[in-house]
């Protein structure tokens, strides 16, 4: 019984990792480039902005949220930043001041997004689903407002100076990709070592336990959406500079790739159980399968979507199956 | 024991409460002293659980007060009944399935070290704790994958990490064996030893005679009795609690045996059981004993397509394949699961939907459900098993007991001519055990073919025509129903060699 | 094997009429000159969005070495950096209707005029409307491309005696173009014509006008040349008197160049503005491909 | 206990449905038209289509599913109805026969991708979420594909003759109206008064429970599926004739809607209750809210996504806040 279950346990630990090297043999077979240095060092920094969302997206799911409106957030986010640094540019010029206001900003706009989605769920009792529908369709439209139904760009002088923060690094390893990894650093030991990740799993197998068990269980879910929401401020806060604009097309469906690569990952989207090293193996899953479609032309462009939808549900049966074989 | 009065630690003086315009507490008064054990004891629905929550601080009386050390204290929150000392151990489990042991153990007070969770010790401490309860389980196991008693045990060893003043607890041992009880019924001692006050609830009243020192029997949300344990024995409580004089508990074994009903041969269920063979006859009742954990559960589940097995079965006389529980069920075969909670019930829904939920189809005419058939079988299910709450409420809302009522009355409204009841009476106060005993020999008067699995062994001995034993996933022996003695059922459970002086028999 | 050269080509993806016009004739281009050129290799990517047509550009640099890059920018400031890169890495970079907002970074330039579209509709509607009237406005997905037509548009039928009754955002789709003109049909008792300026938007608002039996509403004026619609124009359809291209094909004509500059060393560079040109039952035959899938 | 029950019931069932009524004098002040026959029936004739798959969806919810895939599947369903139909046109010439052959079609393609949901999701035990992100992403793949990238148009004479199913009717009331109408009052009937409605509610509150009770677990499920998937063709068979058309653009984002509008209507997304009525309500509340947008202007035509979200969240606040005070 015991060596069962943790057979299967230890088989649903490989079955995304097997997913992924799959995925890169297929990958280094199609291409010899494809595990060059430059090709792994793109998909790891463009996975970034997502996956430093999923993380946070880890923590809400787990505790039994739901958040659909990163993308969009993260959108209104970009777009206010750069409406802040624009303004403030004359008045502060060219250099690190300017930078430092627009990730303020960005940090603070995300922690009120966050908290918003959080009060109006934990207070109201209002369906995450709802609410964040609701805050995605906000959110979306307010950039739109903002940008005039056209592109909110950053100043041409700004950005270049800005750009480093997603071009440059240290050692050849470029900032998104470092703060990425702290991110899921930081979110795998809060997750399996601070009493709030218990927390977070205990409210989404069963809250009301939870409460019997005096965990404050309103606020550990707002403090999810808030952490999400700063996340959703991280993550744009690498984002700007790589585009340097903001419209209402920025960030379209990147909830629902976040939260998929939180579930290929192994999280429960019931609640109840995350891990957020299987997060970065979702969000590394779905950029891959992406870059792969580049890397050769053997099919119609139309049937992109199919064949990484394919793979996506391939990814989880790999999974599922092996589990129940174990 | 003399009299001892000391302050209570805890006190509830004319507390009633109401749940809408239906009051289910009338002017309960109860006073738990420091260093003493406390028995509540009454029928089901009698308003134990409800007077223990207003105690912990669960849920607010609707009039009278609450005293803590004499004083008047209102518990707004649970974290504040803690802060005051007071744990309590809920009737139905409170625990998180998806999280391990340890997790579950300190939930809501995990032990730090700076920002960070010290693992080590919290595991440490897990695993003195339970083996203070003699309970072998690893402190990473997750506890969906425990078995009940085990669950219970988590629950007791996380009552008994808080340092307690007050422990409260509902029916600790409906889901524990003897010897588990015993285990259970040393800690109680000790605290006691140690200063600590103790409220327990028990449908086992001998349990109750050997533990307590004071004692309160309610019935119908009052207190009819109260005063020293000592002052009453155990057929008092029984006729105080039930308000009539009881009779004879199990109902004399007559009734002829039919046909062969089932037949199994070769029965394997992988991880839990192996050469399962055994048959059944019509009228016949037999009974299924072991430890826990010896995979009677798991091989009636087999047997009833619930989970994977392999092997030969005959239902009168006909082979057949059960892979799926409705197949089951299509054959006359009924399996009453011993999980009313997370298996048997849905808790979030009525009485009438759960009664028929099993046998919907018979009440479709013309491709709709006919209500006031619904209403009829809800009518005959609560006269029949005696089941009480409000008709409306929903299941969560009903007593432990009177779930367990109407779990019962489900599975039988599926009329099986096979059914195999695991732990038909967890929870069940006495007058109704009796009721169910006797409902269970009409059954089998009538030509049913029964299977009763049970941890009781009073109950496989007075109930079963027919006793088999298992151990480890295996049958070890049968006893006609004049060999079945505890002493017998006891030596081929603990396996046969074994002529020690059991556990179980610690009583 | 060495002289094989490969040209990238990023284009956003067929999310609608026009787009997926642009889609089948970037496609068809490609199939064709692999053919033609065998020592050319093509790669073709679509975007959903910007961020995507910026991981497609840099996965054609790390992986694929092209040589040129032909992309019509899904918007114009993302993309200039990106494709700035790709000049730097040495690249040939053709720009296709949508200019970078940084001048000089590509060598060819292929693209129609969006103020010029709106313009050439408003005068359109300011000539076809002499006395004035009252119009409704279908607008597309809200980008600067739409805003530069509708202020194209606006300036042209200013003084006219036209009054804009109301524009709403039929995101260049015909469900969406059929909701708002049923409503604007609810809401205006009197219109005297449309310009949905789109002809996918169009045929939603030809089918909102039919079900609600109006004959108020004189004309449609869509855009962009779809067959189906320079097709009625061709039959003096009265209700599409004319239609204001777009082509899409210009895709193709900036994927020929710059493979015959490729290949024939003999680089062709400047800028190509397709200018949006009015069609009507004179000249319509010019436009009409009935082969073509948009 | 009763009283409570019912009152806190009475209050969830008048939530929805006072939304509904703010939102109708709302129109009603800003503009006369509103309540006139012809901007009623085209606000529920348009309504139908999502009304249609939104009471499939209640079911798929209700048993603890759900489904992201419809819009996607409407969407190739109506380009494999239109080339089945164009295709057949010369055989059959213009006649009940290919419009017939075209509905068969759209019912029969409807069951088999609702049918392949279901099977992924109950003999793979994969994630709902998963496999309909999988099978949404196909479907989107194969009609662009279908239709190389444009649009797929049905030919035109056969348009005409196939148009009364979306703008005739009988009595003044046309057909999608009809057809809507009476998938509401069949789903209604099904989810209260028959076994089938009892068991998705049973698996969706606890599928082990149901197990253990004989209920046909995965049997009930892949229906749920199923039925939508029928359903989604029955939409299509509306759709078709209204503009003549499919493209990638076709359905788009029709999945969030369908979900908005089930939960708006009060079924619990996590599953074990669910109503088909409030599901129409929500539907109502949904088309409204844009139809009303569109019928004044005060605002900004940027903003109507905003104005839209927030009305929706305020609808379920409405319909909580009323519950908690009950
Ligand atoms: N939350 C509630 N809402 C409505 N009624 C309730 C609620 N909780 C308890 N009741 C009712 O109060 C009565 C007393 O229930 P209680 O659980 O206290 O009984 P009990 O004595 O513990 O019975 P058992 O021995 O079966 O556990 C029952 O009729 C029950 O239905
Ligand atoms: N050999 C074993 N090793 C470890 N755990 C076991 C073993 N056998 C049983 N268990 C645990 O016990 C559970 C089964 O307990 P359960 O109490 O249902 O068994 P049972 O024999 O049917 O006992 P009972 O019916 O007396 O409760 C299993 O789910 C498992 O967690
Ligand atoms: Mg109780
Ligand atoms: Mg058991």
């Amino acid at each position: 019984m015991k060596a069962i279950a943790e057979r299967r346990l230890s088989m649903s630990v490989i079955g995304p990792v097997l997913g992924l090297i799959a995925l890169l043999v297929a990958g280094t077979l199609m291409n010899p480039n494809f595990l060059g240095w430059d090709n792994i060092t793109n998909v790891l920094a463009r996975s970034a902005f997502i996956g430093i969302i999923a993380v946070g997206m880890t923590f809400v799911i787990t505790a039994g949220g739901l958040d659909l409106s990163v993308g969009s957030m993260a959108a209104f986010i970009a777009g206010l930043m750069i409406l802040m640094m624009n303004t403030a540019l004359p008045a502060l010029g060219v250099g690190i001041p300017v930078v430092l206001l627009g990730m303020a900003t960005a940090l603070i706009a995300g922690l009120a997004a966050g908290l918003l989605n959080g009060l109006l769920i934990t207070r109201l009792g209002i369906e995450p689903f709802i609410v964040t529908l609701g805050s995605m369709g906000i959110y979306r439209s307010l950039v739109t407002w903002l940008a005039d139904g056209g592109t909110l760009s950053l100043d041409f002088t700004l950005r270049s100076f800005y750009q480093p923060v997603y071009y440059g690094g240290i050692m050849g390893i470029s900032w998104p990709i470092i703060v990425f990894a702290l991110v899921v650093v930081v979110g795998e030991v809060v997750m399996r070592s601070t009493a709030f990740g218990r927390h977070c799993a205990a409210i989404g197998s069963n809250d009301q336990v939870a409460r019997y068990s005096s965990v404050r269980v309103g606020h550990v879910r707002l403090m999810t959406y808030a952490a999400l929401g700063v996340l959703v401020g991280v993550a744009t806060i690498m984002y700007v500079p790589r585009l340097g604009s903001a419209s209402s097309a920025t960030g379209v469906l990147w909830e629902l790739e976040a939260i998929a690569a939180v579930i290929i990952g192994g999280t429960v989207l019931k609640g109840g159980f995350g891990r957020v090293w299987g997060t970065v193996i979702g969000v590394l899953i779905l950029s891959l399968i992406g870059n792969l479609l580049n890397l050769t032309d053997f099919v119609s462009p139309y049937l992109n979507g199919a064949i990484q939808g394919a793979i996506i549900v391939l990814a989880v049966v790999l999974q599922r199956e092996s589990k129940a074989a174990g | 024991m003399g009299v001892v009065v000391s302050q209570a630690a805890l006190e509830l003086r004319q507390v009633s409460r109401s749940f809408g315009p239906i009051e289910v507490l009338h002017d309960v008064d109860i006073a738990l002293r420091p260093g003493r054990v406390h028995a509540l004891i009454g029928e089901n629905g009698a308003g134990k659980s409800t007077t223990m929550k207003i105690l912990a601080g669960y849920q607010p009386p609707s009039s009278g007060d609450v005293l803590l050390d004499g004083q008047v204290a209102h518990l707004r929150t649970i974290a504040e009944a803690e802060s005051h000392g007071i744990s309590m151990i809920h009737q139905e489990f409170n625990l998180a399935e998806q999280l391990t042991v340890e997790q579950n153990i300190f939930l809501g007070r995990e032990l730090k070290r700076g920002m960070f969770l010290d693992k080590a010790t919290m595991r440490n401490k897990t695993r003195e704790l339970l083996g203070r309860l003699d309970c072998p389980v690893s402190p990473d196991a997750v506890v969906s994958g425990l078995s009940n008693s085990d669950k219970q045990m988590v629950e007791i060893a996380k009552a008994l990490l808080r340092d307690t003043r007050v422990l409260i607890m509902d029916e600790p041992t409906a889901v524990l064996t003897r010897s588990e009880t015993a285990v259970l019924l040393r800690q109680v001692r000790a605290l006691r030893e140690a200063g600590t006050a103790i409220l327990f609830t028990s449908h086992k009243l001998d349990e109750v005679c050997e533990i307590a020192d004071d004692l309160t029997i309610m019935r119908d949300g009052r207190v009819v009795w109260s005063g020293a344990a000592a002052d009453m024995d155990e057929h008092g409580m029984a006729t105080t609690m039930v308000g009539r004089e009881m009779s004879d508990l199990f109902p004399a074994k007559l009734g002829e045996k039919g046909d062969m009903a089932l037949e199994i041969r070769n029965l394997n269920v992988p991880g839990y059981a192996s050469d399962i063979s055994l048959s059944l006859r019509q009228g016949e009742i037999l009974g299924i004993a072991g430890l826990i954990g010896s995979g009677r559960t798991e091989t009636f589940e087999g047997l009833c397509g619930l989970r994977p097995a392999t092997g030969d079965i005959r239902i009168f006389g006909q082979k057949v394949r059960i892979d799926q529980p409705w197949q089951a069920q299509a054959l006359g075969m009924c399996y009453l699961t011993e999980d009313r909670k997370t298996r048997g019930l849905l808790l979030e829904k009525g009485m009438r939907e759960n009664l028929t939920l099993q046998t919907l189809e018979r009440f479709v005419e013309r491709g709709r459900i006919h209500r006031k058939g619904e209403e009829a079988a809800l009518d005959k299910a609560i006269a029949d098993f005696d089941i009480r709450g409000h008709r409306e409420s929903l299941i969560k809302n009903l007593s432990g007991g009177n779930q367990q009522k109407l779990l019962f009355a489900k599975t039988l409204l599926a009329e099986p001519r096979i059914v195999i009841i695991d732990e038909p009476t967890r929870g069940i106060d006495i007058g109704t055990k009796q009721q169910m005993y006797e409902f269970i020999r009409q059954l089998a008067r009538a030509g049913q073919a029964i299977v009763v699995i049970s941890s009781e062994m009073q109950e496989v001995i007075g109930l079963a025509d027919r006793v088999i034993v298992m151990r480890q996933g295996r049958i070890m022996g049968e006893l006609q129903d004049e060999e079945a003695s505890e002493d017998a059922i006891v030596r081929l459970a603990m396996g046969v060699g074994g002529n020690t002086p059991a556990r179980e028999m610690t009583q | 094997q060495d002289d094989t050269k490969v040209i990238g080509v990023s284009i956003p993806a067929a999310t609608h009429g026009w787009a997926g016009g642009m889609n089948y004739f970037a496609q068809e281009a490609v199939e064709r000159l692999e053919e033609v050129y065998p020592q050319l290799d093509f790669v073709l990517a679509t975007a959903s969005d910007p961020s995507k047509q910026v991981n497609d550009i840099e996965d054609m640099v790390a992986t694929r070495d092209i040589d040129a890059l032909v992309v019509l920018p899904f918007e114009s400031e993302p993309l200039t950096g990106p494709v700035q890169n790709v000049k730097q890495s040495g690249a040939w970079v053709t720009v296709v209707d949508r200019g970078l907002s940084v001048d000089g970074i590509e060598d060819l330039y292929v693209a129609g005029d969006n103020p010029g579209f709106g313009r050439v509709s408003g005068e359109f509607m300011a000539q076809a409307l002499p006395d004035g009237g009252k119009i409704v406005v279908l607008r597309g997905i809200p980008t600067s491309i739409d805003n530069e037509r509708v202020e194209g548009f606006q300036q042209a039928i200013e003084g006219s005696g036209i009054e804009v009754l109301g524009m709403e955002h039929g995101n260049w789709n015909r469900d969406d173009a059929f909701t708002v003109m049923q409503d604007f049909l609810s809401k205006y008792p009197q219109i005297d014509a449309v310009w949905a300026s789109d002809d996918d938007m169009a045929v939603g608002v030809l089918g909102a006008i039919d079900a609600a039996g109006r004959d108020d509403v004189k004309f449609v004026l869509g855009g962009a040349g779809m067959k189906e619609m320079i097709k009625r124009v061709m039959d003096n359809d009265s209700m599409i008197p004319a239609d204001v291209t777009y082509p899409p094909s210009m895709i193709a004509t900036a994927i020929e160049v710059t493979a015959v500059g490729l290949v024939s060393n003999a680089p062709v560079s400047g800028d190509f503005i397709i200018g949006s040109v009015l069609v009507t039952p004179e000249n319509a035959e010019d436009f009409y491909f009935p082969d073509s899938p948009f």
